[in-house]
């Protein structure tokens, strides 16, 4: 047809919608900004998107559909869940996807040659934190601990942290799982007290961050806490309220405030929708970046909109520059994962402050 | 049991064996042999996407099935059913990926396997009743997830695992229409020998024991032993739907069989209606196509007012949760008991009384 | 040992907060045999409703919060009036059924009215910790502890004495009896409902001080449905016993055996330790027992 | 001989004492009436009888052998049935089912053989409904035969109570007061069902009743508990002039 | 002051079991309602105190009237409160309540709360057993001491009218005499009107003043009591007296003619 469908999973009312929501319009909102440009080689994109609310048979539900009926060549996905569910099936029917999910397993190209990282895989980022605390760090070898919750998101990047960890002299002193829905982290916090660590790194989301950084604050730790990106975002800040000062967390997309080359095209859709880039989050930047690195694969797909065509498309994409809105990324046949470099932002009242380039490892 | 299809008005038997026939009248065994015939020819008569759903019905109605053995036939009300689809699946899955067991072992391998961490569960029954009961299965159901998702070595923790699809003479049943044939093979057979197990000692026993334990056991039952038979049949079942989901997703992970997949299988049975298989195989169909009907609706309107999607999946839970209410109101017995009002009144119809 | 007293303190005090919410089941249970499965979003709605007044229109806390027990109270008997009321005389499975639903179908109205994101409530109680000696701890949850108590006693000698309680617990064992006492079947149903709306509104209020609110909250009715069967499902003590017995437990397995296991247990203990107790008591430590003369 | 012998029975329920004390014999093959005010312990006797209730002290003997610790599903099986005071039917199932239900220790069909339903478990199946269709004429419920017990009358369902105990070819039958709620047309039946499978089936039969003309003209012996305590054993004009029993119990006309 | 019109009530919209049933219970009176099982009896009183609903039956013709006003198929809330009240068949005691919790509860449309007190005792006086037993679960009574408790609970409500389904049912002989003797105490005393269900023919007639005899689902015979006590089959099937005086169980002919009034 002259339309090239995607299909997309959302998460508007499950547990994670706080910030599956402003990611779904990121999405669509790029989708319709490419769009009114005149798509691609006049070509309009349609995205069939749909809110799975987190729940797995719900997802291979949609995606049945997306496959059978809507005949989708790509599809732009969302969780963990159903990013993990969906892996086998893409692969046997060929659709590229790529999701707000950055667990290392996904780099695996035999495990899921149809994957596409679109920001540094947990694992990365934790490396990345590692690399920067062993740089920055002064007197002695720094002492980490590692706070993550009992999921196959959460425990993600543990092993890889671990093992990098490791490599380059970093010890890492404690383990905690504080669950995502906690009331407390006492006895977590506690128990991390005794092997006084340096930093913790913490691969969580906002509720149980802010439960983290409360109680720490109330039994007086003085340890560094870094979050990952999804421990990251202005949503944490009032939960947390001041227990935030002085967290540090991992930013792999730009915050709307910041001032950057990549916000232009963003400024001008809001503005013709008559809206503020202020009322707008992070995690809207990161869906729009995501449907746009999918775009872009697309438009070097030179014409051939399969599944297989667009994944050839993605492959081509070298060092593909963002405007800053998130790191550049570069996909080929050997590698789907984009980049593995974040940004660092320390809470200063009340606000993320980037405080580094986009560094790696 | 009550099944849907006899109408048994003036017809009668001359020895005891007609009398026990699943479906006592001629009339009514073509009925049946039209309706499964109409399910084998269903794969060619309707798109792929219609076949998935039909097969995600299937898997339910299979566990449903189960569950309600349990919960309808022997009142014991399980809130684990959840965990014990986990456990066929991943029993599968390690009997296929890791022990590289063929499927058509390994299923049945799951069946037994969860059918013995069923019964292993199902001990609290010997003094639990009703909701402690239940809440001991909801036990159940955070003790093998946790266990699940920490025995990395076997279960790949909470990553899960990947299965492949069962594959035959060389044949891999990648296709929908072939997973469905799967799928309505295992189902029938799961309906028949539910169907027969109802019209025998053991069935009977199991409804005694529900209706009035002290009774049954004065008639001789061993309460404990017939309970725990229950949990192990049901669990049998529910294991065999869990392998079966797990091959057709081709994965596995803790984050698959959370309580609320316990809940709507509990769901399916009382919609469909306790004690009754028939119920629970259209229970475990209205459960299942319920989200997706409101779904293509919420996609309709939100073609036409796009801004107001967040709103309409929002309505889309108010409605499911309005539906089972409202039906669970007009017809507290489940869709079999509609069915089997319809067919009484026009039975007696039009002398109704 | 400091760090066994904070565990313990810690524990008995989250505990009090989980009895708070048992309470709800209890009462629903007290009058109509029946598990409440939407009791988490009755908090929840209890929370966002308190919530919306004080931020959104500034009402002070103390005002709002007599507002939101007000709207929980009409939010109660309207469940009565539109979801229960067919469900007279029903099995009681349908009627736990049916909570199911009404669960499904507040949270969709949660989500159109709050949509998702985490609300924060403005400072009510006062920031910094209480010390006891060297244990810490956050004046909610002193706060819980006192309205817990409370309650107990309210509710035991209203249950005990009063013409309305003994109704409640008749309507409880034989709903048919009751009617031919006179005793109006929907109104028990809907003073009881209203009453548990009011008091799993007030635990969600604490709640919603320690974490802010977000849909997520509701899962704590789940998570507290094992306290109220430890304490036996229609004991008041009970549950709050059960509660803090389920409260120490959880931080004590997180204090010692999470270390061992590497995390995670503590979510799990409590109901292991349930199971255990309901084999010993099978209607948990204060449950009136199910009787079987023939 | 004695086929069921009750020595020195005593039965506690916290304070409450139902049975202190109690002993008497039955012996095989006859009716044995078992009568007092309310709450002097009768059924609880019935319940240690079928193991129901365990004994606080004392023993009970079938057949010679004591049978005290014996759990009250492995009775059945021994070949006691029971009839019970408040109608105890399975509502959901059909009088057939029940009744096949009363045959469960006779009839040995698992799960699987069951859930296949051929061979085997076909057969038993049918054998065994031959022998409930005998209970079925014999109890005259012919006609109900295929309706759920829940939707009979009181009395329907009181007779169907005895049928399924009947079905179980029981050596000794206990029959918690069958008449109850009856017209006296209907106990009239009743009597007459009692009788017969006393005389057709020889079976002993265990009767409490309150209705004394049905009780003096039925029993060969009758034993009277008043407050747990066995006041009175002996033939029915025994008892009718035992004046501990007519003190307690029958009241004056009532005699003769 | 209680009547009933040719009233039809079936269950479940299709079981009829009523099928015109009309009777009527004079002030003041005791009335007895008599048939054999499965005639209605029960369903009678059920559609009198409104408790029809909760087994989905309905009245679908005919009405009830009491007090000159129709009631059909008011709640039984409202009923009671008219001051109708229904001593359920089978005790129906509230199992985990105490008995003296029973009792309170017998008295909750009650408005003058500070005479229960005495009501209990009086009760306690009617049936000295139950205030030994005052503080035991009531499930835990033996059947007939949950009959006593289940009367003294309908005094308790202090009703114009009450009915009673087979108060005699499960009680030992000198217990029902003591009950009848009650039963008519209560009517001569309170001065309430009672409409009794027996099977127990004998007692029930000995306190009534007028009879009615219904057989599957209408009235078939009906009249004062002396009139009903000298009639042929009211004596043999009812009374179970035949023609020779009073038969011995013993030799009943295995197959009776069966009377019926249809
Ligand atoms: N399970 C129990 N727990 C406590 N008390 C009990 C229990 N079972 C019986 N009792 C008491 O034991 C006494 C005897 O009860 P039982 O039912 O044997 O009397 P009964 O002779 O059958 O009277 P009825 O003729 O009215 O049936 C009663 O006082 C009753 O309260
Ligand atoms: N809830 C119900 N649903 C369907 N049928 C019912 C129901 N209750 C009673 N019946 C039927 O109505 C008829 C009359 O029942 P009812 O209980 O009124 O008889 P009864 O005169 O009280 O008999 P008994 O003397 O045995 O108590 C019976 O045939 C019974 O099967
Ligand atoms: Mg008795
Ligand atoms: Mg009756």
């Amino acid at each position: 047809g002259d339309t090239i469908k995607i299909g997309g999973l959302y998460d508007i009312t499950g547990p994670t919608g706080d910030v599956g929501t402003p990611y779904a319009e990121g999405e669509k909102a790029y989708i319709e900004y490419l769009n009114s440009k005149g798509g691609i080689d006049g070509k309009q994109i349609e995205l069939i998107g749909q809110d799975y609310a987190y729940s797995i048979p719900e997802a291979q539900q949609l995606y049945q559909k997306y496959k059978s009926k809507d005949k989708v060549s790509a599809i732009l996905g969302w969780g963990t869940g159903d990013t993990e569910a969906l892996r086998q099936q893409i692969a046997v029917d060929k659709i590229p996807f790529i999701s707000a999910s950055y667990s290392e397993n996904l780099k695996d190209l035999n495990e899921s040659p149809y994957n596409f990282l679109s920001a540094a895989s947990y694992s990365d980022q934790a490396r990345s934190v590692l690399q920067w605390i062993k740089d920055n760090h002064k007197g002695g070898t720094p002492k980490v601990a590692l706070i993550y919750n009992d999921t196959a998101f959460g425990k993600s990047p543990i092993a890889d942290a671990k093992a990098f960890a490791k490599e380059i002299g970093v010890e890492i002193v404690d383990e905690q799982v504080v669950d995502l829905k906690a009331l407390e982290a006492t006895s977590q916090l506690l128990n991390m007290k005794k092997k006084s660590p340096d930093y913790a790194i913490i691969n969580q989301t906002w509720g149980a961050t802010a439960t983290i950084l409360k109680d720490a604050k109330k039994l007086g730790l003085t340890t560094q806490f870094i979050g990952l990106n999804w421990a990251t975002g202005e949503g944490l800040l009032p939960i947390a309220g001041d227990a935030a000062e002085g967290f540090i967390g991992v930013v792999t997309h730009a915050f709307p405030y910041e001032d950057l080359p990549g916000m232009a095209e963003i400024k001008e859709y809001l503005e013709s929708k008559g809206e503020k880039l202020e009322d707008k989050s992070q995690k809207f930047v990161q869906g729009w970046v995501a449907a746009k690195i999918m775009v872009e694969g697309i438009k070097l797909a030179d014409g051939d909109y399969t599944g297989e065509g667009i994944r050839a498309g993605l492959e081509k994409l070298n060092n593909l520059d963002l405007g800053g809105l998130g790191a550049n990324i570069t996909f080929s046949s050997e590698s789907h994962a984009g980049t593995n470099e974040i940004r660092l932002a320390k809470v200063e009242n009340g606000k993320f402050e980037v405080f580094t380039e986009y560094i790696g490892y | 049991m009550k099944n849907p299809f006899v109408m048994d008005c003036g017809e009668f038997r001359v020895n005891y064996k007609q009398d026990m026939a699943l479906y006592k009248i001629p009339r009514v065994r073509m009925r049946v042999l039209a309706m499964v015939a109409f399910f084998f020819i269903f794969p060619l008569l309707f798109s792929d996407y219609v076949v998935s759903i039909a097969i995600l019905c299937g898997i339910a109605a299979i566990g449903a099935i189960g569950l309600n053995i349990l919960t309808g036939f022997t009142g014991q009300i399980s809130i684990g059913v959840g965990a014990f689809l986990g456990v066929g699946g991943y029993a599968s899955a390690i009997l296929t990926m890791k022990m590289g067991l063929s499927f058509w072992v390994a299923m049945p391998m799951a069946g037994i396997i969860t059918a013995i961490i069923g019964a292993l569960f199902g001990i609290p029954s010997l003094r639990l009743k009703g909701l402690y009961l239940a809440i001991a299965t909801l036990a159940a159901q955070v003790i093998i997830l946790f266990v699940i998702s920490r025995w990395d070595s076997l279960t790949g923790g909470t990553a899960g695992m990947v299965l492949s699809r069962p594959s035959i003479f060389g044949y891999t049943l990648y296709s929908e229409t072939s997973f469905y044939y799967l799928m309505l093979i295992i189902l029938v057979f799961t309906t028949i020998f539910s169907l027969n197990l109802f019209r025998s000692r053991v069935g009977r026993a199991f409804i005694a024991v529900r209706d009035r334990d002290i009774a049954a056991e004065v008639m001789g039952i061993n309460l404990f032993k017939y309970k725990l038979i229950a949990f192990t049949v049901s669990s049998f079942f529910v294991g065999i739907a869990g392998a079966l989901l797990g091959h057709y997703t081709m994965i596995v992970s803790p984050e698959l069989y959370s309580i609320f997949i316990s809940v709507e299988f509990l769901a399916m049975i009382l919609v469909g209606g306790l004690g009754s298989v028939f119920g629970s195989i259209y229970g475990a169909i209205f459960i299942t196509l319920l989200p997706v009907l409101l779904r293509t609706i919420v996609e309709g309107l939100s073609v036409i007012f796009p801004e107001l999607y967040g709103l309409f999946s929002a309505f889309k839970e108010v409605i499911f949760g309005a539906v089972i209410i409202l039906f669970l109101i007009y017809e507290p017995e489940g869709i079999a008991k509609m069915w089997k009002n319809i067919k009484d009144y026009f039975k007696l119809w039009p002398f109704s009384y | 040992m400091t760090f066994f007293l904070q565990m313990l303190v810690t524990g008995i005090f989250i505990g009090s907060i989980y009895a708070l919410v048992a309470l709800g089941f209890v009462l629903i249970y007290k009058s109509s045999d029946a598990i409440n499965f939407a009791q988490g979003e009755f908090l929840l709605i209890g929370t966002y409703v308190c919530l919306t007044l004080v931020a959104s229109y500034n009402v002070p806390f103390f005002a709002a919060l007599i507002l939101t027990l007000i709207f929980s109270m009409l939010l109660g008997f309207a469940v009565e009036r539109f979801v229960l009321r067919p469900f007279i005389g029903e099995p009681v499975i349908s009627m736990i059924m049916a909570t199911i639903g009404l669960s499904s179908v507040l949270a969709g109205f949660v989500h159109i009215f709050w949509g998702h994101e985490t609300r924060v409530y403005p400072q009510i109680f006062p920031e910094e910790v209480v010390k006891f000696g060297t244990v810490q701890i956050a004046p909610v949850y002193l706060w819980s502890m006192v309205i817990v108590i409370a309650l107990l006693i309210i509710f035991t000698l209203f249950f005990k004495y009063s013409r309305l309680g003994i109704a409640m617990r008749a309507t409880a064992d034989d709903q048919q009896a009751a009617q031919s006492m006179g005793i109006s079947v929907k109104t028990i149903f809907a003073v009881s409902w209203a009453i548990a709306a009011i008091v799993s509104a007030v635990g969600g209020v604490l709640l919603g001080n320690i974490n802010g609110v977000n849909s997520s909250l509701s899962l704590i009715g789940l998570k507290v449905l094992p306290v109220a069967i430890l304490g036996g499902l229609d004991s008041i003590p009970g549950a709050i016993i059960g509660g803090v017995i389920i409260g120490v437990i959880e931080s004590m397995t997180g204090g010692y055996l999470d270390p061992l296991v590497g995390g995670g247990l503590k979510e799990v203990m409590p109901f292991v330790v349930l199971v255990f107790i309901l084999m010993i008591k099978p209607y948990g430590l204060f449950g009136k027992k199910e009787i079987e003369r023939v | 001989m004695a086929i069921l012998e009750c020595r020195n029975i005593s039965l506690q329920f916290g304070g409450v004492s139902a049975l202190s004390d109690v002993s008497y014999r039955i012996e095989e093959g006859e009716i044995f009436s078992l009568i007092g005010p309310n709450g002097a312990g009768k059924t609880s006797m019935l319940n240690c009888i079928s193991g129901l209730y365990k004994p606080t002290s004392g023993s009970i003997h079938f057949e010679g052998k004591e049978i005290t610790d014996v759990k009250a599903y492995k009775r059945a099986g021994l070949g006691i049935a029971r009839a019970f005071q408040n109608i105890e039917l399975f509502s959901h199932m059909t009088v057939l089912e029940n009744l096949m239900l009363g045959r469960h220790v006779l009839m040995n069909t698992g799960v699987l053989s069951g859930g296949l339903f051929w061979g085997k478990a076909q057969k038993e199946e049918i054998e065994h409904r031959k022998a409930v269709e005998d209970v079925i004429d014999f109890l005259e419920i012919e006609h109900v035969r295929n309706k759920p017990v829940g939707m009979l009358s009181y009395g329907l369902q009181k007779r169907v109570e005895v049928g399924r105990a009947l079905a179980l070819d029981p050596k000794i039958i206990l029959l918690d007061e069958p008449m109850a709620g009856m017209n006296s047309e209907e106990k009239e039946d009743m009597a007459r069902f009692i009788i017969d499978l006393h005389e057709e089936r020889g079976a002993t039969v265990v009767l409490i009743e309150h209705d004394m003309g049905v009780v003096m003209d039925l029993s060969d012996h009758i034993a009277v508990l008043d407050f747990g305590k066995l006041i009175g054993y002996g033939t029915p004009e025994e008892i009718q002039n035992n004046p501990k029993v007519i003190e307690a119990y029958l009241g004056e006309e009532q005699v003769g | 002051m209680l009547k009933l019109n040719n009233v039809e009530v079936m269950y479940d919209k299709v079981i009829l079991v009523l099928k015109g049933m009309s009777m009527e219970v004079p002030k003041g009176k005791i009335v007895a309602l008599l048939g054999s099982n499965g005639a209605g009896k029960t369903t009678t009183l059920k559609a009198i105190s409104g408790l029809l609903k909760s087994e989905n039956g309905q009245v679908t013709d005919g009405y009830i009237e009491f007090d000159g006003e129709k009631i059909s198929n008011s709640d039984a809330e409202t009923i009671v409160k008219d001051g109708i009240f229904q001593c359920m068949e089978g005790r129906r005691v509230f199992e985990h309540l105490t008995v003296e919790e029973n009792l309170v509860a017998g008295a909750h449309t009650r408005k003058d709360r500070k005479n229960i007190k005495g009501d209990i005792a009086k009760v306690y006086h009617y049936f000295p057993k139950l205030e030994m037993l005052k503080n035991r679960t009531a499930g835990y009574l033996s059947g007939g001491e949950q009959q006593m408790l289940a009367i003294g609970r309908g005094m308790m409500a202090k009703p114009k009218v009450l009915l009673l389904d087979e108060p005699s049912l499960g009680l030992a002989p000198l217990l029902v005499k003591e009950i009848f003797a009650i039963i008519k105490r209560i009517n001569r005393e309170e001065g309430t009107t009672i409409l009794v269900v027996e099977q127990n023919a004998n007692v029930a007639l000995s306190i009534a003043d007028y009879g009615y005899i219904m057989e599957n689902g209408k009235i078939v015979m009906d009249g004062p009591v002396d009139s009903l006590l000298s009639n042929e089959d009211v004596r043999e099937f009812y009374l179970g007296v035949g023609d020779a005086g009073k038969k011995s169980y013993r030799n009943i002919k295995s197959y009776k003619r069966r009377k019926r009034w249809l």
